[in-house]
């Protein structure tokens, strides 16, 4: 089963993780691993940051996501696939993103939860803009390092 | 058609959505690109990086993609959430 | 940080997950990411389990882990390291292992927690025995797959 | 030397630890299999499959780790947890 939300308000990853488990249903009791992934807010030592804008496009973010969990789940025999991405403006320390799987085995909950990081990454419409308590707004960059770690998922079909 | 503009593109152009005709002569969302610089010098500096992404309702496409006037298109930088 | 622990009692996952959390103290926001994995005991389809009992040798198994850790944290600029391992007498569903790993980075967060994973799996001094529901008891087998995956750790220094 | 014993082995060999002088001759933890294995049939069946493996003083070796009387010497069958 895949859950989306894309949300301006917090998540409790220890709630989502007891979600998780829930894949786990009386007799049948398959799930062997669970891998997480939340991505939070960094401070900039050199710049220090009053909030982090997540914009994005509504409609076309929940798509995109469903699209990249669907591909995982071709990929790799997972069970359950949660994400949650966070829009508005973030203080740091603030998560912004929780990617969780489940699988009967622990491979497939790794290369499920990290191919969904990266390709989200470089697919998914969201765009962040640095406010600054110095008063200046940078939009972030997109990072070459993450464009190639979106393209190793090609050679390993 | 429906043009949408998100991030740095919507900032630098001061506007997120634009309602227009597909204007005579363009096909592919490349085409329109080419053609909204054509507006201005505000659009020419935003739209002419060669670094703008497209989507098509809502998918992400190449340039190459073609348009119709019915379709829901999108500009915008490269992504950066996470 | 590196926090070891080799314990019978279960452990909460949303609580372990806060601990990291905490390695951003005051002015000092750095975690950037925080990737978990989670060991289950699975049931058997074809031949139900009672329980799954864990062995393990006393004083090598906190070293062994340790000791991973500390490569970890030599291979990766990881921030914090927490491992938890049960012993005893588990039933499916329960929890058996914790490894969750915090980082500015995501890269070093997935790779130090994939790592632990997989040197734990194939050096930490535990075994499984399965207690089945027909009275039947069986020693667990050593996969090869997890040798290679342990193996592949090497190549990429 | 103290000699321990875990999993299938073990259970096998009906002992956990066994504490004994240094056998005569016996200078690595590989020589010392081998001259378990002379202590009867049961010990040859468990501790001659080829797949067990040493510690010394806690930390995983190889065969030809030298031995001596005062360290604490595990063998086991391969690791399964996690």
């Amino acid at each position: 089963m895949i859950s989306i939300s894309v949300q301006e308000k917090d998540f409790d990853t220890g709630e989502e993780y007891r979600e998780l488990q829930k894949g786990n249903t009386g007799a049948n009791t398959h799930i062997g691993g669970i891998a997480i992934f939340t991505g939070q807010v960094r401070d900039l030592p050199d710049k220090p940051l009053k909030f982090m804008r997540l914009e994005h496009y509504p409609g076309m973010t929940e798509k995109s996501l469903q699209h990249t969990a669907e591909q995982a789940t071709e990929r790799w025999p997972v069970i359950d696939i949660r994400i949650i991405h966070r829009i508005g403006d973030l203080t740091p320390g603030e998560q912004i993103v929780f990617v969780g799987v489940s699988s009967a085995h622990r491979e497939a909950a790794f290369a499920a939860c990290e191919f969904i990081m990266d390709i989200l990454k470089t697919s998914a419409p969201f765009w962040k803009k640095e406010q600054h308590l110095n008063g200046d707004g940078d939009w972030v960059d997109a990072k070459n390092t993450d464009q190639q770690r979106a393209e190793r998922w090609q050679d390993s079909d | 058609m429906k043009v949408l503009f998100f991030g740095s593109l919507r900032e630098q152009l001061g506007t997120g959505e634009l309602n227009a005709a597909l204007p005579d002569g363009v096909e592919t969302i490349g085409q329109l690109l080419a053609k909204l610089q054509t507006q201005g010098d505000e659009w020419k500096l935003a739209l002419g990086t060669g670094n703008v992404l497209f989507a098509v309702n809502q998918d992400m496409v190449d340039e190459n993609t073609a348009i119709n006037d019915s379709d829901e298109v999108a500009l915008f930088p490269p992504v950066t959430g996470g």
